[in-house]
Formats: C-alpha cells, structure tokens, sequence
C-alpha cells in the first residue's frame, strides 16, 4: 500500500513510470492490454490498405500509400516493444491475436471497397487515432508515452496525405466525387466509434484516468475529433452521413445517436471483416512457419555470430 | 544526340522502368503476409525504392519525348510493355521472392556500376544514385539466399525449386533491346554480354556456396521483350483498374 | 404495371442475374483445375447453366427497360452490382464450392418453385425453365454435401469450416430489396421470409444428415445488397478487362 | 506370325480391329502412346483457354468459351476410355503425365497472351487438330476411330466459332484488328509444327500407315490444313508470318522453313508454358487428393450400393 502511494505520488508529479520501476499488478496488466491491442491494431491495419498498393492509380499515390503501411508495420514493431519492457514476448502477444484472444481496433473489420477509401482512411481514421494518441502521448509509462510521440508524428504526416485526397478527389470529376462521398459515407460512424464507447459504459477508463495512463476520456476525445472533422469534410461539399449532426452555442458539433449494437457485434468478432482478416494474419504465420525454421536453423549452425534479423 | 539513338534510349529507359516497376508490384503483394513484422517492412522499402526506380527512369524519358509517367504506368496495355518475363512470375513463396529479387539485384548492380560512366550524363547521374540503394538490397537479399539455402532441408529444397524455375528467365536481363547496340556505341548504356560474365560468375559462386545446385540446364529462355508471360494482362488488369475506371479523371 | 412495381421489378431482374453472373464467375475458376475430370465437366456445366440464368433475367429486363445485358455485365461498377456478398467470395478449396453451390441452389429452387405462380407471365416462364436444371444442380451438390460430410475426417473438416464461413453470408439471400414488397403484394415474385423457413429446415436436415454441426451463430450478416466484399473490385477487374479494354468497341 | 498376316489382312480388307480381338504388341503399344497422348492434350489443352473464360468480353462469348473448354473435357474422358480399352489404367495415363514422362501436343505449351488468342486457338488449333482426326476417324483401332468421330463434330463447331470471331475482329476497331494479327502471328507457326515433323523425321510414321493407324502423312496433312487456312486468313485483310508463303502452280500453299529447333525444344520440355502447364496439372491432383479419398471412404461406408461419380 505503501508502495502503492508512492506510485500514485509519482504519476501525480508528472514523472513517467520506466520499466524497471515497482507499478502495480493492474497497471501493468492494462497496459500490456493496450499497448499490444494498439501493435495488434497497426499490423492488422495493414490488411484492408495494404490489399490497394497494386491498384493505387498514380506513381505518385502508390508510393505513398507502400510507405505508409511500411510505417504502420514500423509502428506495430515500436509497440511490440514497448510491450515486452512489461514483460510479455512477442510469440505470447501473437498467439493471443491469432487464437482470437487478443483485441485490435474494430475499424479494421470493415472493408475496403474503393480507392477513396484509402484517402479516407488516412483523414478519419488516423484522424481519430491521432486525437487518441495525442492524448496518450501523456500517459504515465515512459516507453508507451514516447512511441506515441514518435508514431504521432508519422500519423500527422498520413492524415494531412489522406485529407489531401478526398479533397482532391471532391474537387473532381463526377465519379471521383461520388466515390469519394461513399467512402465517407461508410467509415464516418465506425471512425466515431473506434474512440470506444460513452464514458458511462467505458469499463476500464476511470482507473485508467486516475494512474495517468488515459488522461482523456473517450467522448472528450471524440468531440475534439468530430469538431476538427465535420466542418473540413462539410468544406468541401461533401455530406455527412447523420442528420442530426449540428453545431451547438457552444461550438461543439453534435452527432446524433451512435449504433452501439453495430459496434459491440463487430467487437464481438461479428464486423464484415472479423474472420477475413484473422485469417489472412493465421495465413501469414502458418505459410511464414518454415521461414522461420529456416532462419533458427540457420542461426544455430552460425553460431556464436548472432544473426541480425 | 541521333534520332535513332535517341528512339534508342527512348526503349532502353522504357525496359528499366517496366522492369522495376513490375518487380515492385509482384514485391508488394506481400505488405502485411510476410513471414516475419520485420521483413514486411524490409520487403515494403524494397518495393518503393525500386517504384522510386521506376520513376526514375521514367522522368528521364520524360526529359527526351515528353511523355508523362503515369500515362506510360497505368494506360499502355499488356503488349506495349517491356519488361523482362522473370519479373512477371506470380510472387511464390518467400524462397521465390527472395531468390529473384537477389539474381534481380545483382544483375542492377553491375549494370548500374557500368552505366555510372555513362557518357549521357543523366543516365550516369541516376546510375549513380540508385546504385545506393542497389547495394543494400543485394546485401539483403544474398543474405536471405544463404539463410534459406544453408537452413533447413526444407527451405533449399523450396530455394532449389524456385532456382530451377526462375534460371532460364534470369537469362533474359540480358538480351539486349533491338537498336541497343547503337547506345553500347555511343557509351551511353554498357554492354550486357560483359556484364553478364561478371553476374553469371558471382550467382553461380554465391548460390553453391550456400548449397545449392548449379548448372542447371537452360529451361525455356525468353529472347524478346515485345512477349510476355500469360500472367502480365491479369497483373495489369489489376494493376490498372482504378486508373482506368474513370475515362474523364485526369489527375489521381 | 405501375411505374412503382416496374422499377422494383426491374432492380429485382438485375439482383437476381447478378447473383447467378458472380456465382457462374466463382465456379468457372476451377475449371481446368478440379480433383476429378469428371467434376470439371460437373461444374463446367453447373457455370454454364448458371451464366444462362444470368442472361435469362438480364433479357427479362431488357424487355422493360431496354438495357443491353452485356453493358450491365461488363460496364456497371462494383456498387452498381446486387449480387449477394456470398456469392462474391472467393473460391476457396472443393468443400467451399460444394457447399456454396449447394446452399444457393436450394434456396434458389425454394424461390424458383414459388415464382412459376407469378402474376407477371416472363418471371413465371423463366421461373418454370430455369427450374428443371435447377433440380440437376441440387441433386449434385447435394450429394457432394453428403459424400464430403461423411467421407473423411479431413473433408468432414473443410465442410464444416466452410459452413462456419458461408453461414451468415447465406442469410442475406433472404433479405428483400427496398420496394420488393411491392411485387410481393402484385404477386409478381415469391415472399422471401417464407422460403426462409422451408429453407432453413431443409439445409440444416440435410447438413446435419451429413454429420456437419448446427446451429450455429450467426456471425456476420449482409443486409444490403448496395454493399459488396472486398473481393467484388478485383473480381470484376478482371470480368470486365477485355470488354473495356477498347473504349471504341461496340462489338465481341 | 499366322496371326499377324490376319490381322493385317483384316485391316488391309478396312475391318476395324477391337478390345477384344488380337493384336500385334507394337500395335497396342502405339495405339495407347497415340490415345493417351491426345487424351492429355485436351486435358492440358483446358488450361490455357479456360484462364479466359473469366476475362471474356461479352455474355455470348463467355457461354461458348465454357462449353468448348467443357468439350474438351469430355473428349478428354472419352479418349482415357479408349485408352482403357488397350489394358492400361486413367490413374496410369496420369501418372506418366504427371511425372513428365507422356507427352502432349506441343502447342498447349504456348502462352494465351490476349482474348484474340482464344478465337485463334479455335480456328488455327483446333482446324489443324481436325484434319488430324479427320484422318484418324479412319483409324483400324474401332474404339479410337469411334472417338475420332464424335470429337470431330464437335471440334467442327468449335473451328466455326473460332474463325468467326477472329473475322469480327479482324473487320472490328483498330485494336481488335491489331489484337487479331497479333494472334495470328504469335500462333501460325506453332499450328504448323503441332502437325509433326517432316516425314523423313518421322519415327513411327511406317508402321503407323501400314497398320492404317495414319492413313496420311504430317506433311500430307499439314498441306490440307495451309490449303485451308492460308487463303482464308488473308482474305480476311489480316497477314501471316511467313514471306516465303505463296501459292504453287499446282494450287498447293508452300510455306517457308519451319523452325523446327524450336519444335523439339518445346517438346523436350523448354516450351514457355511446359513447367507452369505441367505444374498446374500437379496442383490441382495434388489439391484434390483429399477429395478423391473422401469419396472413396464414402463409397466404403455405402458400399455395396455403387457410387455414380
């Protein structure tokens, strides 16, 4: 208990937890829980852009869109990292996504149907992931706080690449137009609800809050995200997919009512995409399996010369 | 410079850049099912530098006829391209990918290392630069080819095979263009027959050393870039779809 | 007929060619590579028959609208398509195919069955012809069900998996299209929550009759056919590369 | 010997020789290298127009493309129960396909690069594929004969359906013409050489004439088939590869040297299709072991009902 305050002290102060430092059992056991649900978040998020590098229809878009997973893997491998100083290796993380155990953000269950997706995922959903990031940037364990920073920063980079698209492409022709509004159409809500639910169904945020580790709560976060967004998508002529959306007096922008049952159905392993794109990682593994073997082998007879890889 | 030598160098730049930028699309196809989070990003940055590549050469083109990149990428059809059969090949399994991006690079690094005294200097100064980048994915690549040749029986007999299937298809990066030899006159472009000594000596020593099989008896050998592999149309009827799905769009 | 009922009638047609157009797609990609030649010419033959019923209901539009059926093939974008997300799936391995081919066919023959009642005398016909092959196909899905649920431990296993991953997917079947309830009330197409039920309680007979495990939970379920699988873009890519290969083509 | 100068009265007489009847062993021999061969070659023959069936350009060009693809096919069975006839097994056939050691025509080992390949191959191939069974409608063996027959009627339909669409595109747009001569040139040689070599390189051609397995010889045949051909293409507006080729005075198409290095590497197994054809033979025999051992244990367990596959 003694020890406990002393911790509850530091973070009060400021001071960042580091991993050798004593935290307790639950603090350590939530952030092993965020920190590989976020790995797990960046390497399944792969998946849906990823499938367009072959489609990208301009040298230009192509090479941006190959760097950014290419980022988007380099973030998975901060994470992982900064996961193990809490004890846990990458095989145990890995298994857990790949039995289902783990989560990772439900965003990624849904498809990608058009090329404008791809812009559309950088301006919304690394729009919002920022807004989360941004404020996790500030959390109490010294290794996450500062992949954050560092991810946050190529994200922006991403985000300001996304908008730049749909902008583009709602400035264009008829066609670029409508795909670009159906894209927005359709990743509107789930961008709202990858923030996590309403602060008053939100399980783990109060002791979150109070160790430093969130210093946001999930709505706040979602109304800084909804109030940059709305009036830049709304700026270009294109629509929002809810009607109730409006500004209030105090110059917040409201939604209306999230479909909350649509969000714990895809948490719930039920979204469009769930089995896809578990599969696609359980197929990587498993088709990835002799690589690895191979590398081990090879590694043993080199001996003692360490292989980097 | 001649007009026939320019309409030389006009094809000459075509073939490179359809090569790096087939090679790039068949590499990119892994991003998110590579075998390990760290070679999907090895593999990614190999992929954009060799699309980085491919503009390259594409703005040098550019520079002579005016012709704009992306119209050359995502409008010409299966026929008018020119790369080499190899790069076409469906990407395999990682012994297949690692083994022809390694007989790949190797081939660029002599070829870049002898056009960086080009005497058209554009083609040097670019030579110059990629071969920068050249030198770290051979370095790569030749180390995946002993790991998998020297690892397990199972990955040099997966090695093995994707030797057996890609050797007859390697020749090809040597065939020069028609009218190449006009740019080989005017030392504009080295001479593939001298290079490829040079190659032929380094894969062979580098591949046995790392266990496997060599010589191999020729197998079917491509002559000319004006043919492809039946797998080009399905790879650009991909590869192509969004730019070409709408006929008004002039910028992407 | 009121202009209402033709518009919906006429999404109706397009929904239901759809459906048979990418199922006939799915199916056709094995052909050259099934496990027994006797099967490729099964299926060959299933895609034939399937691609007929496409035609079928795309000719049933044209008579009221006057659309070219090749242009609605070959020209429409993904989102302009109303095939069910099932249907789109990839092939996957021969228990994938079976069972797909099986599920579809018997809510198929439910639905045909209904439809030769029609008020509207075109769907009733198409309704009644369709139907005798119809019969043929699901005697032979049927049986493969049967023979693969109760073959080996391993085909037991794949069923099942694939039953696992089709589930859901075979609901949307099932779920009208906006205004379809306007040709329900005409009398001019069968109501489909009716069927549901016949279907439900033949499939789950039969499926557990072959040793598969049900019920099952219903996982992910499409319910609009304005939406589409990731795999519907690549699909039709391909499909309609050569047809719009060549803008000034009129004619295959 | 007795039974020998019998057996060769009778097909001297035009008997038809059948299973049950006696024959020389080199006869039998032949006849099973010859059926098996060609048994194959439909089977493989399906690969490279099969790939197109996807890609077809229009609703009536995609329902022929299956039901040749699925005739091809059944000639495929047909031939196998010919074979069979003889003494030897499918799983046999297979076996010395899939191991390299049985041949198939030569022709299936080349690349269908564009849709005007398919017409192509329907006109060129399968008209040169039909003045081959012509002949060998005429065969001794009852049961190949019989085959013969009824392949070549169906084959005919096919060789219609081919030239149509190559003259439609041949009259069609500037790219369709170009992608008509295209074919043209990519697969006049190739249709040549799929006849066999000269006579005077011709192993088997004797006995083969003398037991009236042939009744005509390559060259013999090849000249029906430029006869054919030739005029018909260049009335067409489109060209063939080949300067040399002019009418003699006797109203015989010569053509120019045929290229026949390039013939015996493509039988020898360097042809730019021969690894991936063959490979994906193996594939899908491969992929499809689980199938047939599923169907055999169920037809165990429903035994002694007989299993209709």
């Amino acid at each position: 208990a003694l020890r406990l305050a002393e911790f509850e002290a530091r973070i009060a102060r400021g001071e960042k937890i580091e991993p050798g430092d004593w935290m307790p059992e639950e603090y350590r056991r939530q952030l092993v829980r965020m920190i590989s649900q976020h790995a797990h978040s960046e390497v399944v998020g792969m998946l849906p852009e990823g499938a367009w590098i072959t489609r990208a229809p301009s040298l230009k878009r192509k090479m941006i869109l190959i760097a950014k997973v290419q980022d988007e893997a380099g973030h998975g491998q901060y994470l992982y990292h900064a996961a193990e100083t809490l004890g846990i290796s990458r095989e145990e993380m890995l298994e857990a996504l790949l039995s289902g155990r783990a989560k990772y953000s439900s965003i990624f269950n849904y498809p990608t149907l058009t090329w404008a997706d791809i812009g559309t995922i950088g301006w919304l959903v690394d729009g919002a992931a920022i807004k989360n990031q941004t404020m996790l940037a500030q959390c109490s364990y010294g290794p996450y706080s500062r992949a954050m920073v560092r991810i946050c920063a190529e994200e922006t980079f991403h985000h300001k690449q996304g908008k730049e698209m749909v902008i583009a492409y709602a400035k264009g022709t008829p066609k670029q137009r409508q795909m670009a509004q159906d894209a927005i159409n359709r990743w509107w809500w789930p961008a709202l609800m990858m923030l996590g639910p309403h602060d008053a169904d939100s399980p783990n945020s109060e002791v979150l809050i109070r160790w430093g580790v969130k210093t946001k709560s999930n709505d706040t976060v979602r109304q800084e995200f909804i109030n940059e967004h709305a009036p830049e998508i709304l700026a270009t002529g294109l629509s929002l997919p809810d009607p109730e959306l409006h500004q209030d007096p105090q110059g917040n922008w409201r939604h209306g009512p999230i479909n909350w049952e649509e969000f714990w159905s895809v948490v719930g392993g039920n979204g469009p995409m769930n089995k896809e794109r578990l599969e696609a990682r359980r197929r990587a593994h498993t088709e990835g399996a002799w690589v690895r073997e191979a590398l081990e082998a090879y590694a043993a007879k080199k001996s003692p010369i360490p292989m980097a890889v | 410079m001649s007009p026939k030598a320019q309409a030389a160098l006009i094809a000459k730049l075509t073939a490179l850049a359809d090569d790096e930028l087939i090679l790039s699309h068949r590499d990119s196809e892994w991003t998110g099912h590579g075998p390990i989070l760290e070679e999907d990003i090895a593999l990614a940055n190999i992929a954009q530098d060799e699309l980085g590549h491919a503009s390259t050469w594409l703005s040098l083109r550019q520079a002579l006829d005016g012709t704009d990149p992306d119209r050359l990428a995502f409008f010409r059809d299966a026929e008018e391209f020119r790369c080499a059969q190899l790069l076409e090949l469906p990407k395999g399994d990682w012994a297949f990918t690692m083994l022809r991006q390694y007989l790949f690079d190797r081939y660029e690094l002599h070829w870049l290392s002898a056009a960086t005294a080009s005497t058209y200097p554009p083609v040097a100064e670019a030579a110059a630069k990629i071969l920068r980048e050249e030198r770290f994915h051979l370095q790569h690549t030749q180390a995946w080819v002993e790991r998998l040749g020297q690892g397990t029986e199972e990955s040099n007999r997966r090695l093995q095979a994707a030797l057996e299937g890609q050797w007859g298809y390697a020749q090809q990066l040597f065939v020069p263009l028609p009218g190449e030899e006009i740019l080989v006159g005017e030392g504009i472009v080295p001479e593939l027959r001298r290079l490829k000594e040079d190659w032929l000596e380094n894969v062979t020593r580098h591949l046995q050393a790392s266990g496997l099989k060599l010589p191999l008896p020729p197998g079917y050998q491509p002559h000319s870039r004006e043919h492809h592999t039946e797998h080009l149309w399905s790879l650009l009827a991909e590869m192509q779809s969004v730019a070409r799905w709408d006929a008004e769009a002039r910028i992407w």
